[in-house]
């Protein structure tokens, strides 16, 4: 029956960063559509279902990875001499994990240290785990919606202090592909369900509307923006400076666009967002995307 | 902080040096000249804003008299002990340094709209193009019988910050214990809907820690108040039995003073009071009535690009301007400054300008971790500046919100001051 | 709560025989229900003002009976009948056993 | 300021916290039990009593209400929704020139606020108004 779960639950996390990977793909892989901005509430399932079946076949196998080493904890060798491919993989990755643990804890009784722990990492809204103190940077990824998936932890590991500027992690990076994607199979086996793991934060940050691309691929008018943006400075700071009120400068286009017409659809809630959201048009929040993404410190 | 003439020449140390020689600067070359006479919410915004997007194709004077610029949002929370004076204080070397705005500290006297001249107490003329009025507020003489500036040592108004708000502050630390704070709040429309109120709050924290048995009365000429059902459960929940409110049934609006003796005639009863603050009627800061642009206690304005319905080539912004639904507050100011400057942007060098667009939130902390919020979206109409939308926090609300709220509004201070001081 | 508790009133100074006249009376006091838990969730015990009369010349002008649930700082305002020159007696009594009275001559001419 | 009542009760849904939150709400038969306790049981008639309180109350903790009824030489208003119904009884003495009073109260949340008067021949009349408890307050 453990064994039975520890199959199952992966799986259904699996999907789940499937289906969120395909918010983040739709916008290449739907076809630049020809219907009018205004059609933008078009379901969340009609954009997910066109890219998820492609996903999740290249996704199984991660899965996989996850629920096998899930049954049996990494701590034992024998098990990753059992030559499975994707167990050497695995264990492969919990050799590069020494360059980590320094800072960073994983399994039944980690801790945060210099670095937060990383169960669950894989999947998880960056900055969210509780009690560790994150760079400020890092909390505005978070903010803004980064999820550690395998594109964003590649990326993350290749150069931290590239990929994600104003990092606290001085680790100069993995060095070859190979060594990364190992990592990031080995930390899967520490991710029970990457999605949404026990975290609130987690499921806030998943996509809560699903726009239609027409709405996603307008193309902002910075200059528009650079106006419009005046009226969210008075609380943001332009300079990327946050407290009390989140960072809103350099966010990717599409999670501006998405976060805004969350909070203008009411699906995020927040008085001040709500009233500023309601009364900006398709075209202004591409402006503002768009100027914002740009911004330079 | 506005441009109280009187004040001015009762202190020695206001208007002194001038960082240019505002004379030369004016004639000097063929760029287009904006002065801006007022450094706060409103005045600072735009003279930044200006400078800033026109990135140096438009020369920037800001006249301030004042180095060191004290914001009245904010310095509530410094009676009540939760900010020290200097959280609240901002210098414009950045305008000056970062934006190239020429900032002049001296007090601006006289205006000539027909030469386009702005003068100071310095003595020096400054030219301009298009001339940006955000002066805030004055007091009207004689709202409150008994009272005058001249008073204001002895019964602070603390409604411009800065040394009055550390007067009313030294006044109610030292108030004798179980003494009685007596608050003479202004008629309608004043500067900071909430302020008086919120304002209330944070002496009612100060007083509850220090001289628990002391009481808080208010004199209020009207008869509802802004956030009032809010205010008016937290004074119930944090602050039970310290504070009663005279609304105008009970005479609160039939007031005089008597700084001498220290007393308040409420309606024919007289209180003696160890704490007076008095919150007189306001108008708009005198320079705009020396500028003619006034009508009334305010200054007309299109809603449009803030101008001047007397001159299209004055523009009034904040406290100042008859603004239409806005409330008078810094946040309504810095909105307005940023459509003035683009549309000042535009007649001057050709550059887009894009559609009015303001929005206001005001926070009030009543206690320790309990803020509460209102807020509203505004469009130009031809009449007026009216409200599109809004909202306002609820009775009742979990703490959890209320805290949340507060820490939302320190966020709010320090953006709106990077967005006004650069 | 004894301390600091300021009863005040409102009626006209002069009226004609038999006028009747408008009267409004506030009084601060905190009126804890006795319903209210604190920040540590005990139950704030009740203290309020039970009782205010209007009296005129030893008459009864109005007698109110009050509970938890009239507001702090109690007003009240009501009618009375003024036949001739004399005083107004307003009392309130507290929980506490405190009485607070204030005195109001009218002059009937 | 820009906020009218209309917009209040499209943005209200408080409730009041400092009066009785943490009570159980009152049953129907506390207030009926109340009100017997006042007319001793006896039949009342409905209306005859003037009961002026506003259909939406902007602030639960101080609701203003008018009670009047010729003729009535006491009048005793009830919140049914209240943890404790009675709210305060007005007697009305001889020179008393109506049977008039005005006051503010507090509200639990929303309900039904009655007021029985007892006439000079010893009947009882009754009047109910339904109040929903919200927030309003002005713009600004």
């Amino acid at each position: 029956m453990l064994r039975f779960f520890g199959v199952f639950i992966p799986s259904i996390g699996a999907v789940a960063v499937v289906l969120l990977s395909a918010y983040v793909f739709a916008n290449r892989l739907v076809e630049k559509a020809p219907e009018p901005a205004a059609a933008y509430m078009s379901g969340p399932t009609a954009v997910q279902q066109e890219v998820a079946p492609k996903e999740v076949t290249e996704s199984i196998g991660d899965a996989d990875v996850a629920a096998n080493e899930a049954a049996e904890p990494p701590s034992g060798i024998e098990e990753a001499t059992t030559t499975s491919p994707v167990s050497e993989r695995v264990a492969a990755g919990e050799k590069a994990f020494r360059k980590c643990r320094a800072c960073h804890q994983v399994g039944e009784d980690a801790k945060n240290r210099a670095g937060p722990t990383l169960n669950g990492v894989v999947g998880r809204v960056a900055a969210s785990v509780d009690g560790f103190n994150y760079s400020k940077a890092m909390k505005a990824a978070g903010m803004r919606g980064l999820i550690w998936n395998d594109e964003e932890l590649a990326g993350y590991l290749a150069k931290p202090r590239v990929y994600l500027r104003g990092t606290k992690m001085s680790f100069a990076g993995l060095k070859s592909e190979d060594e990364i994607a190992a990592t990031i199979a080995y930390l899967k086996t520490f991710s029970e369900s990457p999605v949404g793991a026990g975290d609130g934060d987690a499921s806030a940050a998943a996509p809560e509307v699903a726009l239609d691309s027409s709405v996603l691929d307008i193309e902002g008018d910075p200059e528009y923006g650079e106006y419009l943006s005046s009226e969210c400075t008075t609380c943001h700071q332009a300079d990327g400076d946050d407290e009390g009120i989140p960072s809103i400068v350099r966010w990717a286009e599409d999670r501006f666009v998405t976060v805004m017409h969350a909070y203008k659809l009411g699906v995020r809630e927040h008085p001040v967002m709500n009233m500023v959201a309601g009364r900006l048009g398709n075209e202004e929040i591409a402006a503002l995307a768009a100027y914002f993404a740009a911004l330079e410190d | 902080m506005s441009l109280n003439r009187r004040s001015f020449l009762a202190s020695s140390a206001g208007a002194t040096a001038t960082l240019a020689a505002p004379a030369v600067w004016g004639a000097s070359h063929g760029r287009p000249r904006v002065v801006v006479i007022g450094g706060g919410a409103g005045g600072a915004t735009a003279a930044r804003y200006v400078a800033k997007d026109s990135d140096g194709a438009i020369d920037v004077a800001l006249v301030e008299p004042t180095r060191t610029y004290y914001t009245c949002f904010f310095s509530n929370l410094y009676l009540g002990g939760f900010k020290e004076v200097s959280d609240i204080g901002h210098s414009y070397g950045t305008l000056a340094s970062a934006h190239g705005v020429n900032v002049v500290h001296d007090w601006a006297v006289g205006v000539d709209r027909s030469a386009k001249t702005v003068t100071l107490a310095g003595g020096a003329t400054l030219d301009y193009d298009k001339l940006i009025l955000s002066p805030g507020i004055d007091f009207v003489d004689g709202s409150v019988p008994g009272w005058d500036v001249s008073a204001q040592n002895k019964m602070p108004h603390a409604y411009k910050a800065g040394s009055q708000t550390e007067l009313l502050k030294a006044q109610l630390m030292g108030m004798k214990e179980g003494g009685l704070f007596i608050m003479v709040a202004p008629p309608n429309p004043y500067r900071c809907p909430p302020g008086p109120y919120e304002r209330v709050s944070m002496v009612a924290h100060l007083l509850k820690n220090n001289n628990p048995t002391a009481k808080i009365l208010i004199a209020d000429p009207k008869e509802k108040f802004s956030k009032q059902a809010l205010f008016e459960e937290g004074w119930e929940k944090h602050y039970g039995g310290m504070i009663s409110r005279l609304g105008p049934d009970f005479g609160g609006g039939n007031i005089s003073v008597d700084p001498e003796a220290m007393t308040v005639d409420i309606d024919g009863q007289v209180e003696s009071a160890d704490v007076v603050n008095v919150i007189p009627a306001m108008k708009a800061g005198r320079i705009a009535e020396v500028a003619g642009v006034t009508d009334g206690n305010w200054a007309p304005v299109n809603a449009v690009d803030m101008s001047s319905k007397a001159d299209p080539d004055v523009h009034v912004l904040g406290d100042a301007s008859q603004q239409g639904d806005m409330p008078k507050s810094g946040f309504s100011a810095n909105s307005q400054a940023k459509v003035c400057a683009n549309a000042v942007r535009g007649a001057l060098t050709g550059s887009r300008v894009f559609p009015a667009r303001f929005s206001n939130t005001c926070w009030s902390l009543i206690a320790s971790n309990d803020g509460v919020k209102v807020g509203a979206t505004y469009e130009a109409t031809p009449e007026k500046i009216a409200k599109v939308d809004g909202f306002i926090s609820q009775t009742g609300e979990d703490a959890a919100l209320r805290k949340a709220t507060y820490e939302e509004s320190e966020g709010w201070y320090a953006g709106i001051a990077a967005d006004i001081f650069g | 709560m004894a301390t600091g508790v300021q009863p005040r009133v409102k009626l006209p100074k002069t009226a004609s025989a038999g006028d009747t006249i408008t009267i409004r009376t506030l009084i601060n006091h905190k009126m804890e229900s006795g319903q209210r838990k604190d920040s540590d969730g005990n139950i704030v015990p009740r203290s309020i003002i039970n009782r205010f009369t209007a009296e005129f010349n030893g008459h009864s002008v109005i007698d109110v009976q009050m509970e938890p649930a009239i507001s702090s700082n109690p007003y009240f305002q009501f009618e009375s009948t003024v036949p001739e020159s004399g005083e107004f007696v307003f009392t309130w009594y507290d929980d506490d056993g405190d009485v607070y009275t204030l005195s109001r001559r009218i002059e009937v001419g | 300021m820009p906020m009218t009542r209309r917009d209040v009760i499209v943005l209200a849904t408080g409730s009041v916290a400092a009066y009785g939150l943490n009570a159980v709400p009152a049953r129907a038969s506390a207030a009926d039990d109340a009100i017997a306790a006042f007319t001793g049981g006896a039949e009342f008639a409905d209306g005859g009593v003037v009961l002026d309180i506003p259909e939406i109350a902007e602030n639960g903790n101080a609701v203003p209400i008018s009670i009047s009824a010729d003729g009535a030489v006491a009048i005793m208003v009830f919140a049914t929704g209240n943890p404790l119904p009675g709210v305060a009884k007005f007697s009305f003495g001889p020179l008393a020139a109506s049977s008039f009073g005005s006051t503010r109260i507090r509200l639990a949340r929303s309900q039904d606020v009655i007021a029985v008067a007892k006439m000079e021949d010893g009947t009882f009349r009754k009047t109910s108004r339904s109040v929903k408890v919200t927030i309003g307050g002005c713009g600004g």
